[in-house]
């Protein structure tokens, strides 16, 4: 690690660590003009800090933090860049805690706390090396990336790409437990960023390219040890089915329905993993969050609808019991995890505020969904989608195109959205003063065609070659700002790369996001315009933040480091020769090695002083 | 010359008489029965039609030698020219009539064909998938962990029609059991259909009828048909994962078997083998014969096939795994308790 | 010329540009002992695979079933490296490759000793090879009947192979 | 001869070269007509089955061929036919400079419809290697344009030999007449060629 | 410049006639000698004959690899050869049966005989068809060498994709298959732009359409029918090329290319193939039938109509060799109805054989025993065929041994019988020597009874449902004795062909000398010497019959005036045959042989690299300029100043 600051001393940060998410009383959020806010059990009042990749449990990515704002915007500065040395996928955020800032690095995963109020430049204070098992980086569907820590209680949670929950003292950067929840010789990796609530650490798997059994599971925060465990294929009880289990449409109901919508044994190396956004309702208890594809890609090989994967789980926190499951794919066709976040909100539907989730899932469709029943309000297309032609709302079953379903043996031409969905994981922002959620997301269309997969245990699961490209348009992202009461885009901004990081909205009404090719945007919260921007050393697929340095200004960091899923081309390297590589996602990126290199800077920009 | 005049009699005869478990003329099903009485229609006019050619062709012979011994043409221009004018018309005639009668006889026994399951009886639902060189069976119920996978065998209630899909995983091959019905082709990239009913309980052999490469010779397929009751008892048996292996060494077979080469490639329900590319194990044991009907299911054909894949049919794609005895005997003993 | 002196001269043609070995269809093949040591250079077996137009096909369906095809893509890579490109950091030798799929490697291949024979290894090394066009050209063929992928081995210019060592630090497990 | 014979005519004031179909190599230019014609009419009938395989033409992500090079070459191509047919006219009255003079044009306009022609494929906006359309469309135009060089060749050759002691033979002109013929073939089949490979995938996508 | 009027040049007439006449004109016709003749020669019955030859010698070298696969077929499970080398034997077997001998056989008896038949000097176009039968030659050494070097093409005669696409046939086998298709196209079609313009403007004067020799008519058809047939199967094998050496999809599934495409483009070619092979076979039943029966064949109009019906008709078919592919089953009943109403022209033409005999003295000599043979025969095969047009029979028969009866019974009945009638009938006209009655009846009689004894069981084992093309089948499934039955059979038909092969060199050598006509036959052919001078006639006959020589058995009328110092042809009318031009015919040369080796140098190497077409487009183009160059000086021919 090059040009390594000084260790300094705590005090600091202790002083920071002592600050502690204290609920609020609803009273103090305020409804935006389309009468949408955010859940105000998950939501804190603004401390300037950033504890959690989602910012808080609603998933808003919203900070209060108004110091830059849409006027001085263009006058942001670079006030550090520093080289963190890893040159994969750099899709985990920083977290800010009192002064100092903890950086996850992709695979070997190493955790690194930067004191913020060093002088006279911030300066490392320690490094945790995990060290994870080298294999592991063969069986990472989608570059060895890692989605960030998480903070709570003077630790910090964060998972390895082998398969181990980590807990570290936030102070002293040691180990408190470890505890190895997968295992790499089937598949499974982790990729997620925990959520860490009532005690527990949520932890869910990556590996549905794998033919893993996925399942999420909560770990005692305090010991490490495995309080519940929650399958997404196969029988009930492994599902944690019970009699509280109350799905809001027929399709979803009925015994061990994750053994009887699979061929037999089927389900055993089904997928359904969970590597995606877990929100967090502290007034119901529930967490909320999707289950991945269902293995193998190739859906011949699974006839059945492949409960309980590709759809959303509300979940007890405590017990890990489901409550309501709402399948938005069954029988999935072409890889659309249902891993988005979940934003939790309330607002009007239909004239009557409902406690509603907010999903901009993979097939393309956002939905609204209320919180307790599971029941879908809307499903509107935010994306372009050709493959389904929409959501009956009766049985909450999508409508799929027949002439785009894959077929063994010929491929299916110009399927939109693509694999990876009208969105991937890259969360979008809420902002509660516009009431706008900011998705960046992707505008591909791609050819598959599936062929019969063998499974060995801890190779590939997949029976699937695409080739993606720009959808309609010829661009191939776009930032949308959709107005969930009205149901529709208020404006949409074309971008010609794929989007591959979240957004970051603002009190300033200000929202930053990153691109492919390495510019850091910021644009007005309201229209969209462009107000400032800065080219990065690598593309952005990370998670920018804003946070109050411990000199009372207001800052915006994120990590840079082109790769994952999309940028694969970029930190393979891989050979733009074959299209169909990283799963075809090279062939929409052909032209990225030549827009942006490989890389991993932190970078933090202020208004100058 | 006579000789050939009685053919068309004895060929009936004799393929009428001639029952086999892969032959055309014992039909056990609809389809099949359909097709031969049309052939022996088919048989009946064109052997008539051979009779007359012979006939006027032995004719042509005994009048050689008539008058003018000279050898040279006839000056005088052709006298029974107008006789044979009218024989000319006639024959015409009778040609273009039966033709027709043939054309339509045709028509409707393929219109039969084509009206599938005629009393819209609730079908076994088949999709069969043909690969170099061997038979991939499934079985597709509306509950789909109920869905039944095999290979290179296929059972059919009698009396129930059973829809099967075709499809191929590499070249072109030909579905075709003489017995019930005429081929299908399975086509890289389409799906084929037919519908058989099958009517008499027995074992029939279908065959690729399509080159398909090396081993086109060996892709055959044990079909039987069994009463409604005893299939449903074949459909429960084949539900159940393997049996697991009860003497040491059926064990140490398991052990080779689920954790070596052959679970690569091959499936076994129950256990750690889930390979697809290849036929599934899991009741292998119950069906006649190795390997798309090379060789018999007993434990010759057994140690036969493990030993030396490539020996009975070469090209395939089992490899010579190169087992030494120990491994040879356990992987042998397991694969038989696979019943 | 008389026919036979022109019979002969397609004759040498043919022995120029064929070559007898070519297609052989070797299905019998004597069984490997498994725990046959590595030949670390100069295995005969090398060239027999490596410039045999059947062995090759049998490699590319293996090289589907054994999922290679799940972390290699057709050669551009993804979960695994790129394989069609001149970058080997094992090795691109027959006999490396053949090392690499037995044995595996520390950063994410995976070993398939004991799942694959050792004459499937071979089949393996020699389709390989062919993503980069390395075998001779007369073996390599265009395309399978499957999407339209990569630039038809046929068409391809054959590059050099640079033995690239893994960067120390970070394993790139890719 | 066994038999004798009787002298039942005599051929001697016969000409020695005819045009049209009363000379022999008319006939085998036309049978030539039929055999390259069938083979672009099976190439036709390709294109219109692979058509039906696919659900748009061109199938998703490529778009139609640009037309601009080849209607240039379309262009030139008929325009081409005025110096053809002059050249054809006098040939058959036997006007050797006359022939030699509209025989050049026709080969330089050919000399100049390459350069249209060799951007051709560069605006077919798709591979061979891409898909059966890809395929087909490549295939159609590498036939014309073989079909189209050939004739470019046959007739600077012609043109050369005009220019040699063999133009004062009356078959030249016989020849001449018919590489005229042949010329009109090509630009025939050209058409509904042209319209195949760029305006079909305009009209139906 | 001088102007030479057409009187003032050396012509034949009544004062050139006889020997002297005959000399001159062999030294303008005549080729130079030895070798070098050889090469040069555009003599359109050296060329015939030496496409004879080696169709002869394909013939034997497929039915060679016949009796091997008998050998291994002769057992249950044998295991005498490989897959490998099976395969590659009936692809052989089928591929040099049907493009290297059955096809070229039937040109090479057009082309020795039409411009005899009808009266001309020679073949129109005559470098065009000595550089055809270099191309044939070159084709069927390539495919020959590749089996011998064990690169024998393996996915039958007719490469069904994508068991023939790159990825199912590795290495360069299946290429070199396409590739020999491509040079027997091209030398198929060579002959047939030869024979439709030789037919229609080199007739002799009278000759009208309405007195052309049936043999004549079924050329014609023929050519016409190889002119849009073989364009299909030559496109089909170049896409094939294309997909397997540059990547193309045309029969990808997968990329929307379509297997069956193939099947299309190949049976549009290939059952007209069939008929290809049958035509000019009912030219050889009609003229032996006419010839030993001494009656002008009956209904000739009828026979003439049943010719071009049946090659009209022979392009609706073709669909029914996929009626088991899953094609809309609606469509079927057309080629059904298309097929059996093919058969109805059949019928007349067999009525009408057996009513020439019928009503004449049939002296039954041993080719006339060749045609009792082909009706006894080909009718079997013709009936089986009908059942083959019902889509029901169909699916149960196809691609099983009733159709490999049924094909066999159809082009060996049909097309080999005659061919070896013919043989025996025109062999005084090729050699001057009458082939040994005796052998030939001994031939006859082992070559007729084998083949019924060789293939007639092969009906039962279909029936008994044994599959085609495969290398061995499993014992107990009743097909043992058949089997053993067949290759008994096999082995006799090879034995008569051997006989026949000794009885033709023995006659070649010591036969009876024959004279112009020996069997006393009507047509034109038998009116010239045995075997006939370079310039076929010295004066150019006059017809004004259908059987001339029977109908002039005192002296043939003949014209006059042709060139005896140049070589010189008479063009006449299309429909009546009236005499129009004097054209000049072509001088031997070596070009059509450097042309060939050049084009051969491209096919060839196209297998290995897409550029060879680039590059060997050169020298190719060289070749042709150098052949198409005039002759130097200008010959004396009247002249515009």
């Amino acid at each position: 690690m090059r040009s390594r600051p000084s260790v300094r001393s705590r005090a600091t940060f202790l002083a920071a660590a002592a600050c502690i998410l204290l609920p609020l009383p609803a009273s103090q959020i305020h409804a935006a003009a389309n009468g949408a806010r955010p859940a105000p059990a998950a939501t804190a009042p603004e401390d300037g800090q950033w504890t959690m990749p989602s910012k808080d449990y609603a998933s808003t990515r919203y900070s209060g933090l108004d110091q830059i704002n849409r006027q001085n915007v263009a006058r942001l500065k670079l006030t550090l860049s520093w080289d963190t040395g890893s040159r994969k996928g750099q899709e985990a955020p920083p977290l800010v805690v009192g002064s100092t800032m903890y950086l996850t690095m992709p695979f070997p995963n190493n955790i690194i706390a930067i004191d913020l109020a060093a002088k006279p430049r911030p300066a490392v204070k320690w490094v945790f090396r995990p060290n994870p098992r080298p294999m592991s980086q063969g069986v990472a569907c989608c570059d060895v990336v890692n989605r960030g820590a998480v903070y709570a209680n003077g630790r910090l949670f964060f998972n390895t790409l082998d398969g181990q929950v980590i807990a570290l003292d936030a102070a002293s950067g040691k180990a408190v437990w470890r505890t190895q929840v997968g295992n790499i010789m089937k598949g499974e990796t982790i990729t997620m960023s925990p959520l860490v609530a009532e005690g527990k650490v949520i932890v869910g798997d990556s590996g549905g390219e794998f033919g893993v059994r996925g399942w999420l599971m909560a770990l005692d925060a305090a010991s490490g040890k495995v309080a519940w465990k929650a399958f997404h294929t196969g029988p009930d009880k492994d599902v944690l089915i019970g009699p509280d289990f109350h799905p809001y449409y027929a399709a979803d109901r009925g015994k061990d329905l994750g053994v009887h919508s699979w061929p037999a044994d089927a389900w055993k190396i089904g997928g359904g993993t969970a590597w995606g956004w877990v929100s967090y309702d502290p007034q119901l208890k529930m967490i909320f969050y999707g289950t991945g594809n269902p293995g193998p890609w190739n859906p011949e090989q699974r006839p059945g609808d492949n409960k309980w994967t590709t759809g959303v789980f509300a979940r007890d926190i405590a017990t890990g019991r489901a409550r309501w499951f709402y399948q938005s794919t069954p029988h999935d066709l072409y890889d659309h995890d249902d891993i988005n976040e979940q934003i939790l909100l309330d607002m009007p539907v239909r004239g009557q505020m409902r406690q509603v989730l907010v999903r901009p899932a993979r097939n393309g469709y956002l939905y609204v969904i209320d919180r307790k029943s599971g029941q879908v309000y809307s499903a509107d297309p935010y994306g372009y989608i050709n493959s389904a032609s929409g959501v009956d709302l009766r049985t909450g079953r999508l409508i799929p195109v027949p002439s785009k379903a894959p077929q063994e043996g010929r491929v299916v031409r110009n399927i939109g959205p693509t694999a990876s969905g009208a969105k991937d994981w890259n969360p979008g922002a809420f902002s509660p003063r516009t009431g706008l959620i900011y998705l960046p997301h992707e505008n591909l269309c791609m050819d598959e065609g599936v062929m019969e997969a063998n499974y060995i245990s801890g190779t590939p699961y997949l029976g699937a070659d695409a080739k993606m490209y720009a959808g309609p348009g010829g661009n191939r992202g776009f930032l949308t700002a959709w107005d969930p009461v009205r149901r529709k885009a208020a404006w949409k901004i074309r971008e010609d790369l794929p989007l591959w990081s979240p957004a970051l909205a603002t009190g300033g009404d200000v929202v930053f996001y990153g691109t492919m090719d390495g510019w850091f945007k910021a644009i007005d919260a309201l229209t969209g315009k462009l107000l400032w921007r800065a080219k990065l050393d690598s593309g952005i697929i990370g998670q920018p933040i804003t946070y109050r340095g411990p000199d009372g200004r207001q800052y915006v960091a994120l990590v840079s480091g082109v790769g994952g899923w999309a940028g694969a081309i970029v930190s393979g390297p891989l050979d733009p020769g074959d299209p169909s590589a990283a799963l075809g996602f090279v062939n929409a990126v052909r032209d990225l090695p030549k827009r942006t290199q490989a890389g991993g800077r932190l970078y933090v920009f202020a208004l100058p002083r | 010359m006579r000789r050939r005049l009685l053919l068309p009699i004895p060929l009936f005869v004799l393929v009428s008489g001639c029952a086999g478990i892969q032959s055309v003329s014992d039909d056990a099903g609809r389809e099949s029965g359909l097709i031969w009485s049309l052939f022996v229609l088919f048989g009946i006019v064109t052997a008539i039609f051979y009779v007359a050619v012979i006939a006027f062709l032995i004719a042509a012979y005994w009048r050689r030698g008539g008058s003018n011994q000279d050898g040279l043409p006839d000056e005088g221009g052709v006298t029974r020219e107008r006789s044979l004018r009218t024989a000319f018309f006639l024959w015409t005639g009778a040609v273009i009539g039966s033709l027709s009668l043939l054309a339509l006889a045709s028509y409707f026994t393929d219109r039969g064909l084509a009206s599938v399951n005629p009393e819209n009886k609730p079908m076994v639902g088949i999709d069969l998938v043909a690969n170099q060189w061997w038979w991939d069976v499934r079985y597709h119920y509306d509950d789909p962990s109920q869905n039944i996978r095999t290979a290179n065998e296929i059972h059919l209630p009698a009396g129930v029609p059973a829809m099967i899909s075709l499809k191929s995983n590499d070249v072109i091959h030909s579905f075709w059991v003489p017995n019930l019905a005429g081929k299908q082709d399975l086509i890289p990239g389409r799906i084929n259909d037919i519908v058989l009913m099958p009517r008499r309980i027995g074992h029939y052999r279908a065959q690729c009828a399509e080159y398909c490469g090396l081993q086109h010779a060996h892709m055959a397929l044990d079909v039987i048909v069994e009463s409604p009751a005893d299939f449903q008892r074949w459909e429960a048996a084949q539900r159940q994962p393997a049996p697991a292996p009860a003497t040491p060494l059926a064990q140490a077979g398991y052990a080779y078997v689920t954790s070596r080469e052959c679970s690569t490639c091959h499936n076994i329900a129950g256990t750690n083998a889930n390979g697809t590319v290849a036929p599934d194990l899991t009741h292998v044991a119950g069906r006649r014969t190795i390997a798309a009907g090379t060789l018999p299911m007993n434990r010759a054909g057994l140690y036969a096939w493990i030993a030396d894949p490539q020996g009975a049919k070469p090209g395939n794609n089992m490899p010579t795994v190169g087992l030494n005895a120990d491994e040879l005997h356990a992987v042998a003993a397991y694969l038989e308790t696979l019943k | 010329m008389s026919s036979p002196c022109r019979a002969s001269l397609i004759l040498l043609a043919f022995i120029l540009l064929a070559g007898c070995d070519r297609e052989k269809r070797g299905m019998t093949h004597e069984p490997k002992p498994e725990t046959m040591a590595f030949v670390p250079s100069g295995d005969p077996r090398a060239s027999d695979y490596e410039n045999n137009a059947f062995q090759m096909s049998q490699g590319q369906r293996l090289f589907m079933w054994m999922n290679c095809v799940g972390c290699h893509a057709h050669g551009g890579g993804g979960m695994g490296p790129p394989l069609m490109d001149d970058k080997w950091r094992y090795g691109g030798r027959m006999e490396d490759i053949v090392y690499t799929i037995l044995n595996g490697r520390p950063n994410g291949m995976p070993p398939f000793k004991g799942r694959l024979t050792e004459q499937q290894a071979w089949q393996l090394a020699s389709y390989v090879r062919s993503l980069s066009a390395q075998p001779r050209q007369d073996v390599l063929y265009s395309r399978s009947d499957e999407m339209s992928i990569t630039e038809p081995a046929t068409l391809k210019e054959r590059n050099a192979i640079m033995n690239e060592p893994p960067a120390p630090g970070h394993g790139p497990g890719k | 001869m066994t038999l004798p014979v009787r002298f039942a005519g005599d051929l001697a004031e016969l000409p020695t070269s005819a045009f049209g179909h009363r000379s022999l190599t008319w006939w085998g230019i036309v049978a030539f007509f039929l055999i390259e014609g069938t083979t672009f009419a099976l190439a036709i009938g390709t294109y219109f089955y692979l058509m039906g395989g696919e659900q748009t033409w061109p199938p998703a992500p490529f778009s139609p061929p640009n037309p601009i090079a080849g209607t240039i070459f379309t262009v030139l191509l008929l325009l081409s036919e005025i110096p053809n047919t002059l050249a054809k006219r006098a040939a058959e009255r036997k006007d050797l400079r006359a022939l030699r003079k509209y025989l050049l044009i026709v080969c330089a306009m050919c000399a100049v419809m390459v350069i249209p022609r060799a951007f051709e494929f560069a605006s077919l906006n798709v591979s061979w290697k891409d898909n059966a359309y890809g395929s087909v469309i490549w295939t159609l135009l590498f036939l014309h344009v073989t079909n189209f060089l050939t004739d470019f060749a046959d007739s600077l050759v012609l043109a050369g030999l005009l220019f040699t002691k063999h133009s004062v033979e009356s078959r030249r002109f016989v020849d001449a007449a018919e590489n005229a013929m042949y010329w009109r073939f090509v630009w025939l089949c050209w058409l509904p060629i042209y319209v195949l490979i760029y305006w079909l995938p305009r009209w139906v996508s | 410049m001088t102007v030479l009027s057409g009187k003032d040049l050396p012509r034949d007439g009544e004062q050139l006639q006889g020997p002297a006449l005959d000399a001159r004109l062999a030294r303008t016709w005549g080729d130079a000698p030895g070798l070098w003749g050889w090469i040069t020669t555009t003599d359109h019955k050296r060329i015939g004959i030496r496409y004879i030859v080696t169709g002869m010698v394909f013939l034997v070298l497929a039915g060679l690899s016949a009796l091997w696969m008998r050998l291994q077929l002769a057992t249950p499970e044998n295991s005498m050869m490989t897959p490998d080398r099976y395969n590659q034997l009936f692809t052989m077997h089928g591929t040099t049966m049907m493009f290297l001998f059955a096809v070229p056989i039937m040109e090479a008896m057009a082309i020795y005989l039409v411009p005899l038949m009808i009266g001309t000097r020679n073949i129109s176009f005559p470098r065009l068809n000595a550089f055809s039968y270099w191309m044939y030659l070159a084709g069927g050494v390539m495919i020959w060498v590749a089996f011998v070097l064990n690169i024998g093409p393996d996915a039958g005669w007719f490469s069904y994709t994508p068991l023939s696409g790159p990825q199912f046939s590795p290495g360069k086998r299946v290429d070199i298959w396409a590739q020999m298709i491509t040079f027997t196209e091209v030398a198929a079609l060579a002959v047939a732009v030869e024979l439709v313009a030789t037919i229609l403007k080199q007739r002799a004067p009278g000759m009208t359409l309405a007195r052309m020799p049936l043999f004549v008519w079924g050329a014609l058809v023929t050519a016409f029918m190889v002119i849009f047939s073989m364009p299909s199967v030559a496109l089909a094998s170049s896409l094939l090329i294309a997909d397997r050496l540059i990547g193309t999809h045309f029969y990808n599934a997968a990329e929307h290319g379509d297997p069956l495409l193939w099947q299309h483009l190949f049976w549009f070619f290939g059952h007209p193939e069939v008929y290809i092979i049958f035509l000019p076979a009912t030219g050889f039943v009609s003229h032996i039938t006419e010839a030993f029966s001494r009656r002008p064949v009956f209904a000739y109009p009828a026979m003439v109509l049943s010719l071009v019906t049946t090659g009209l008709l022979a392009f609706g078919v073709w669909v029914h060799h996929m009626f088991a592919t899953g094609l809309p089953r609606l469509g079927y009943s057309f080629y059904t109805a298309a097929t059996l109403a093919v058969s109805i022209p059949a019928a007349i033409q067999i009525f009408c054989w057996i009513a020439t005999m019928w009503d004449g003295r049939p002296r039954f000599r041993v080719p006339l025993l060749y045609v009792v043979a082909f009706i006894v025969t080909f009718v079997i095969g013709g009936l089986s065929g009908v059942m083959q047009a019902s889509v029901p029979i169909d699916l149960q028969v196809h691609d099983t041994y009733f159709v490999v009866a049924h094909f066999h019974y159809v082009l060996v009945g049909g097309a080999v019988f005659p061919l070896l009638g013919a043989f025996t009938y025109w062999f005084p006209k090729f050699t001057g020597r009458m082939m040994d009655d005796r052998l030939g009846k001994i031939a006859f009689w082992m070559i007729f009874i084998g083949f019924q004894v060789a293939f007639f069981p092969m009906h039962f084992l279909g029936l008994m449902g044994m599959p085609r093309r495969v290398y061995t089948y499993p014992t107990n499934m009743g097909w043992d004795e058949l089997n053993l039955l067949a290759t008994i059979g096999s082995f006799v038909v090879a034995a008569a062909f051997l006989v026949f092969i000794v009885n033709a060199i023995f006659s070649l050598a010591r036969g009876a000398v024959a004279g112009a006509n020996p069997w006393d036959a009507p047509g034109l052919e038998w009116a010239t010497s045995s075997p006939p001078p370079q310039y076929n006639f010295p004066h150019i006959p006059v017809v004004s019959s259908r059987t001339p020589l029977w109908d002039n058995r005192n002296h043939l009328p003949v014209m006059t005036g042709l060139r005896v110092d140049d070589r010189e042809l008479l063009l006449t009318s299309v429909m009546e045959a009236i005499p129009d031009v004097r054209d000049p015919s072509a001088m031997p040369s070596a070009w059509p042989l450097w042309a060939a080796m050049a084009t051969t140098c491209l096919f060839i190497s196209s297998i290995f690299t897409p550029w060879a077409v680039v590059i060997g487009a050169f020298p190719v183009a060289a070749a042709l300029i150098g052949w198409f160059w005039p002759k130097s000086p200008p010959g004396p021919e009247p002249v515009i100043e």
